[in-house]
């Protein structure tokens, strides 16, 4: 069956939300604002008590847009390679360290300024091994930025219990007079309150828009998920995104509706695994044009932006329902307790991709699940060199998948070191994977 | 199934030389230093500490044999010196500990610092030894004496095997590669091989011939990602002028000239034989300990 | 004058018990009837299974080669994972009736639940999450209410009511087996060290492996027995040792036995070593209260050791204290190859070291060492540390 | 019908030739040049010959192998997965897992009782475990490749290596000369390790019964009797046909 294909029409306004993030990050010193740095994952409303001029740079999708552009990306890992840092280190980690330690600054279109600007201080979390630590030796490398994470090691979102979460408020509590003393500004919690009903109802849009992908033909494919998710990604608790969002969710239902695909012919669904290499996105190029083979998404794509159930209370079953926003919870947020409370509770409960992290008992419910409710026809797994978090697990959901006859194929690459990946051989695993499933190529037929 | 016959292309070429205006009666001193690399070894006879003879040849699957034949040349073609009439043995290299006839064994990495100190002069600061299986940045001061070192140990890609690797995957002879990888340098340069760990990168040439790259490029993407690696232990040591370089790739000017680009920095020149730096060095040390043994100092 | 160290019978006994942790644990299970449980990382709160009558033994590597563990955990995880598993997978731990960990790094993690699942007989298993801001203040009563919960599961499991005397007893023990073990260190600050790295390391790892009564009993007759040793080795270069797990005897045996030139470890930073024993529990009223202080307040491991506000390393602290205290020259840095959270640490490490004027050498550690590279590299270290005399 | 299948190998190019009944008439294997359109030709000029017929009468080509773009005038591509899996069946019916160990790839290829591919695995970056290491150790060793193989069988075997990557794996074996260790017992350890890397790969896709080996590298006995000791079962390497000719006649196969 011919399926109509149309582009997204919300797809600009992205892209400009983008540039222009990355642009005021630069600017924000000339207008008097305040810039800070930290991890895509760190507790992003809190800084945006600070201020209506607050301009975040989050270190992960920094470091993909890096990768992206391929010889600065190089530049970067050279230099800081120089510099000591091992190889085998987080790669978008070492892309971000080659950025400050080069002087040099890249901005979404892939123009590079100089110098490198430098955040009033760095706010962070420890997630992985390597958090709070990447934003250690940035602040070294800047001469002593002042920085702060926040330890979220608490377990998974079933896990959780009161001291659980007060622990993590606590940090955060912690972190306002330490954010005014830096800044030498007053506290806003009116802000604070504003940014963390945005960040839900962002992180839960954005769920309700990946639930679309359900569909036959399936209105998305995850190359152009990339651009979209990202925005939770980079500044999530600035309404002017929930607003993008909703906009997204009214474009893509309606394309549901109409049947529009984002193939014209939808020959293979399937699901990926872990960021992909942001240096060769022919990746999916090929699947979809030799194979007409769709990529629904990932764990990767759906979890990390957005705010998801997870498992039920039992730790059985993984359910991929969109979570509660504060309004559809009944919650009033009206204090600054009230509202670091709601927002530590809201991430450490519903991102998804926090959940996994704790054991593979997690993301094989999680991925299985995932191929279930979307209905794809298999999984095409990045074993990623590059980020140790993201890779854990994978070799046993591996297993546990093929166990549960469901194909799943392996490649070996780097989402954010492009020296890692070798093509010839990832085609060859594609190829493979896909001749001995049956699935003809197109060009063939 | 048949074996089928091999060509040798990483092979490169042996020397053995003697300074026959010497004449080793006359010398107070005579000292010996032996560097049984895992690729090639040499053996250096120097009296009162000038260089006399030096073999370079392939070390073979017997480490003792190949010291016996390193020293064995040199005796050979002196003629009417023996063993006995060296005062003292220094071995080095990756084979020292297995020199039956050394009388004391010194790192390849201080020799090579004090060998470039003889061969290079008193301001050498950097030494670069690139052998076979390792790669090492050293520091020395002004006596040739090692205040730091690095050596390579995620990859070997900078290494002389690497190199010989890629030659026979090539086809195209040891001591050919380099020149030939010049020949689009510096204007038609591409990008380096991706990946610097030689078995993954050996996919990835192979990839290239089969995308109908010209074996000059290929070299080329190859060498600068060698070189690359190379820069980044060097500047991890920190590099210092003077900088000189040892060891057998120092022949390769595919990696010398990019490595020289990439540094902004000319190695310096000399007339000796760089392969022959670490055996030197040997020798000296050698000369120092015998002396020593004897209460000359 | 005394015996030569090596004669010195608790060294015998300490290195028994590393040779032969198996075969103990079976004898003690015989013997007392008990259950024993593996745990993963050194911020397991011991004391706790020790109060239930549970021995606690660590899960360390075999350095040997294998092939087994590849299918679950990643190529690029640390070899000390990889070998920790592979015990598991080969049945060397088939005595084990639990396991534990305190939430440490990515990679022990992932090798902790593939144990879990894969090794047979386990009946029991408890993932602690144990707090990784250990430099931020709310850590200590946090750990305490996860102390808590272990404490009721491992009561669940065993039957056993954890008092506040068995609790005590057990905090007694323990910090005993501390006490005497950072006396035997402390005998490494003089001139002439009794003890080489190898001896500390297997009396070290022992004690991980063995009921810590058994080792306080050795412990105490050894410290007699060090006072009046002969000590007849060079020192040579006063060597510290920074890593994680350093277990491996033929890399130990090589620095300080098998160069040209002599050297001694004389204090070894890491979790085979002085991290695991260094800091006592100090006496509370509220005895959880009193163990999650120590596990928070005691020399971090680099996983945890990070900004909270302040961009200090409280472990870089300590290790500036080292160096003075037992004269340290050089320093050894074994790199658990792609361990991130040292590798973290190692170009600020550098620039300590530098700043102190302690020459260093790293080294990548895998599951079994290159020892021929190795050996030039130490060699060529130590040379360049000394032998002045060859240069006139 | 006639069809050719023809494996263009980094190594070696192989060309096997069936007709409709199944049977092998002419195969041929030749060292892969410089030039690999030049290379298929010889090779495929070589099986003709064997098989005493003209290439006029072949109906078909299938190319397979790491180098099959460079086989132009092939009526289709066979990825070396499933040729492999093809092949293996063909020759041993009873297999379950393939492991095919050539010059520079090593992969693991799981079998349903029907032929059909059910997993697959390849190896990872930094495996030592192919046919080229064992070339290199060869003239380190400067023994012959027969007698390389051999005598890893005379060896006691308690020398264990630490191979990552090939080049690092080398100089181990240097210093295992260096210190003048009997060369069958150097022969043994480059055998276990390449063994130890490869049934890691096989171990993803799981072990089970029969387990075939195919590819250059089953010619060589100390590796076969390593892969065993290390998988603790059986391991066959086919008898109808050289092991490394496996994937050219299954391409050849699934061109009927
Ligand atoms: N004439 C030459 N031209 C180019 N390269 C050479 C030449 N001679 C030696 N080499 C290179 O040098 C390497 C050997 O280096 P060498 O320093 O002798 O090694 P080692 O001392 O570790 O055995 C060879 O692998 C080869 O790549
Ligand atoms: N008799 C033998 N003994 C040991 N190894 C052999 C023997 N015959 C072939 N090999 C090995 O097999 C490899 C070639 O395998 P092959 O499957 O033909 O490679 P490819 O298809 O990758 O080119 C060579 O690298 C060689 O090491
Ligand atoms: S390794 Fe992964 S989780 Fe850790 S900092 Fe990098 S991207 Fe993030
Ligand atoms: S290194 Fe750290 S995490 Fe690992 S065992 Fe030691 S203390 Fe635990
Ligand atoms: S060595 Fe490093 S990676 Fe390995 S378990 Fe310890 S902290 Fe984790």
């Amino acid at each position: 069956m011919e399926v109509k294909v149309r582009p997204l029409e919300c797809w600009n306004d992205f892209k400009k939300y983008r540039e222009r993030y990355y642009k005021n990050y630069l600017e924000a010193k000339d207008k008097g604002g305040i810039r800070w740095a930290g991890s895509a994952w760190a507790f992003d409303a809190i800084p945006h008590g600070l201020g209506e001029d607050v301009y975040p740079l989050t270190g992960e999708p920094y470091g993909a847009t890096c990768a992206f552009f391929h010889e600065f990306s190089r530049q970067c890992l050279e230099t800081i390679e120089r510099k000591g840092a091992a190889r085998d280190l987080c790669g978008y980690m070492r892309n971000y360290w080659g950025s400050i330690a080069q002087n040099k600054y890249l901005l979404a279109d892939g123009s590079i300024v100089e110098p490198f600007p430098r955040p009033d201080f760095n706010f962070t979390i420890h997630i992985c091994c390597s958090h709070a630590k990447w934003y250690h030796y940035a602040a070294e490398l800047e001469n002593g930025v002042p920085t702060y994470a926040v330890d979220i090691s608490v377990g998974p979102g079933y896990l959780l219990d009161d001291k659980k979460i007060n622990y993590v408020v606590k940090q955060l509590n912690d972190a306002i007079p330490w954010m005014e003393k830096i800044t030498g500004r007053e506290y806003d919690d009116e802000l604070l309150i504003k940014a963390v009903y945005a960040e839900a109802d962002a992180m839960s849009t954005w769920a309700k828009i990946c639930k679309l992908n359900q569909a036959r033909p399936a209105p998305l494919e995850e190359k152009s998920m990339f651009s979209l998710y990202v925005l939770n990604l980079i500044n999530r608790s600035d309404p002017e995104v929930a607003k993008l969002y909703h906009k997204l969710y009214d474009e893509v239902e309606s394309r549901v509706k109409r049947g529009i695909g984002a193939l014209t012919h939808e020959q293979f669904r399937f699901f990926t695994d872990n960021p992909p290499p942001w240096a060769f996105l022919k990746v999916y190029r090929y699947l979809e044009k030799e194979y007409a083979a769709i990529s629904l998404g990932a764990i990767y794509t759906f979890g990390l932006g957005g705010g998801w159930i997870g498992m039920d209370e039992k730790g059985e079953k993984w359910i991929w329902e969109p979570a509660p926003t504060p309004e559809e919870a009944g919650v009033e947020i009206t204090n600054r307790e009230e509202a670091l409370r709601w927002t530590a509770e809201y991430n450490l409960r519903y991102r998804a991709s926090w959940q996994h992290e704790y054991s593979h008992w997690i993301r094989k419910l999680e991925t299985y699940q995932m191929i279930k409710d979307w209905n794809a026809d298999a999984i095409i797994m990045h074993i990623n060199r590059g980020c140790e978090l993201w890779n854990m697990s994978t070799l046993e959901v591996r297993d546990y998948l093929v166990k549960k006859g469901i194909p799943v194929a392996t490649y070996e690459g780097n989402m954010a070191d492009p020296r890692d990946f070798d093509e010839a051989r990832t085609f060859n695993v594609i190829d493979s994977f896909m001749q001995s499933l049956g699935i003809e190529r197109i060009s063939e037929k | 199934m048949e074996a089928i016959q091999e060509s040798e292309y990483w092979k490169w070429p042996e020397t053995v030389w003697v300074d026959e205006s010497k004449n080793w009666k006359e010398a107070e001193v005579i000292s010996c230093g032996i560097d049984l690399g895992s690729v090639s070894s040499q053996a250096v006879i120097m009296l009162d500490g000038e260089l006399y003879a030096y073999s370079n040849l392939r070390t073979g699957s017997s480490s003792a044999a190949s010291s016996e034949k390193a020293l064995g040349s040199i005796l050979e073609k002196i003629g009417d010196m023996k063993r006995e009439d060296i005062h003292y043995i220094v071995g080095t290299g990756y084979g020292r500990v297995s020199i039956p006839f050394a009388n004391k064994t010194i790192t390849e990495i201080a020799c090579h610092g004090r060998g470039a100190n003889y061969i290079y002069g008193p301001s050498v600061r950097t030494v670069l030894d690139m052998g076979g299986q390792d790669l090492k940045a050293i520091k020395v001061d002004e006596r040739g004496k090692v205040v730091n070192f690095l050596m390579n140990d995620k990859c070997a890609a900078g290494t002389g095997r690497g190199i010989e690797v890629v030659a026979d995957l090539l086809s195209i002879p040891v001591t050919e590669v380099g020149p030939m990888s010049l020949e689009v340098y510096p204007d038609d340069e591409p990008e380096p091989v991706s990946t610097t760990c030689i078995v993954f990168g050996k996919s990835e040439i192979l990839g290239l011939m089969r995308k109908g790259w010209p074996t000059n490029r290929i070299l080329a993407a190859f060498f600068r990602a060698v070189a690359t690696r190379v820069v980044e232990l060097l500047e991890r040591v920190g590099v210092e002028p003077e900088f000189a370089i040892t060891g057998g790739i120092s022949k390769n000017p595919g990696v010398v000239t990019r490595v020289q680009d990439m540094l902004g920095m000319k190695a310096l020149e000399t007339e000796y034989d760089p392969q022959i730096a670490g055996a030197i060095g040997a020798a000296l040390f050698a000369k120092a300990l015998y002396e020593k043994q004897t209460g000359k100092r | 004058m005394g015996k030569k160290v090596e004669e010195v019978p608790q060294l015998k006994q300490f290195r028994e018990w590393f040779d032969k942790r198996h075969e103990y644990a079976k004898e003690w299970k015989r013997e007392n009837g008990g259950k024993i449980v593996g745990y993963y990382c050194t911020y397991c709160p011991e004391e706790i299974l020790y109060a239930a009558g549970v021995l606690p033994v660590r899960i360390l590597g075999s350095h040997e080669p294998e092939s087994i563990t590849r299918p679950y955990l990643h190529d690029m995880y640390c070899p000390f994972c990889h070998d920790t598993l592979a015990q598991g997978l080969q049945g060397r731990y088939d005595y084990l009736d639990g396991v534990t960990l305190a939430q440490s790094c990515l990679h022990m993690r992932q090798s902790y639940f593939s144990f879990v699942d894969r090794v047979p007989n386990i009946q029991w298993s408890y993932y602690m999450h144990f707090p990784h801001g250990v430099n931020n203040p709310h850590a200590t009563p946090y750990l305490r209410w996860e102390l808590e919960k272990f404490k009721s599961a491992v009561e669940e499991w065993t039957g056993v009511t954890i008092t506040n005397k068995e609790l005590d007893k057990a905090i007694e023990i323990y910090n005993k087996n501390r006490q005497l073990m950072k006396k035997v260190f402390e005998l490494r600050r003089g001139e002439k060290p009794p003890i080489t790295g190898l001896h500390a390391m297997e009396m070290v790892v022992s004690s991980q492996v063995v009921d810590k009564k058994d080792h306080n009993e050795i412990l105490e007759s050894f410290l007699e027995d060090l006072k009046d040793v002969e000590v007849d080795r060079e020192t040579g270069t006063r060597l510290i040792l920074i890593g994680s797990e350093d277990d491996d005897r033929s890399f130990l045996e090589l620095v300080e036995y098998g160069i040209n030139y002599p050297a001694t470890f004389v204090y070894e930073e890491c979790c085979t070593g002085a991290r695991y024993f260094w800091d006592e529990v100090r006496p509370n009223e509220d005895r959880l209260m009193a163990l999650a202080e120590r596990y928070v307040k005691r020399i971090p491991c680099p996983a945890k050791d990070w900004a909270a506000g302040e961009l200090i390393r409280r472990r870089f602290q300590h290790i500036e204290k080292v160096i003075k205290d037992y004269n340290v020259q050089g320093a050894i840095i074994a790199q658990m190859k792609f361990c991130d959270p040292h590798e973290l640490d190692i170009p600020s490490l550098r620039v300590l070291f530098d700043k102190n004027n302690v020459k260093h050498l790293t080294l990548e550690l895998d599951i079994t060492q290159p020892i021929g590279q190795f050996r030039t590299r130490v060699e060529a270290f130590l040379e360049a540390l000394g032998e002045e005399d060859l240069f006139f | 019908m006639i069809v050719a299948g023809i494996d263009a190998g980094s190594k070696f190019t192989k060309v096997v030739l069936v007709n409709e009944n199944k049977e092998i008439i002419g195969t041929s294997n030749v060292r892969t040049g410089i030039d690999h359109h030049k290379t298929v030709e010889e090779a495929l000029e070589e099986a003709l010959k064997a098989a005493g017929i003209s290439r006029d009468e072949v109906d078909k080509f299938i190319a397979t192998g790491f180098g099959k773009i460079s086989v132009p005038f092939a009526d289709s591509e066979l990825t070396q997965v499933v040729a492999a899996g093809k092949g293996t069946y063909f020759v041993w019916p009873k297999v379950k897992t393939v492991i095919e160990v050539g010059a520079e790839e090593s992969r693991a290829v799981k079998v349903d009782e029907n032929g059909n591919i059910k997993d697959f695995a390849l190896a990872d970056k930094c495996a030592a475990g192919t046919g080229s290491f064992v070339d290199a150790m060869v003239r380190y060793l400067e023994v012959p490749l027969e007698e390389f193989g051999r005598m890893s069988l005379e060896a006691k075997g308690n020398i264990p290596m630490n191979a990552q990557c090939v080049i690092f794996a080398e100089s181990e074996v240097v210093s295992l000369l260096h210190n003048n260790v009997p060369k069958p017992e150097i022969s043994r350890a480059i055998h276990d390790a390449i063994a130890d890397r490869v049934a890691s790969i096989a171990r993803r896709v799981g072990i089970e019964d029969d387990v075939v080996v195919i590819g250059g590298l089953a010619n060589d006995v100390g590796f076969v009797d390593s892969l065993k000791r290390e998988l603790g079962t059986e391991v066959h390497v086919p008898d109808k046909i050289a092991p490394e000719l496996v994937p050219a006649l299954g391409a050849a196969l699934s061109g009927l």
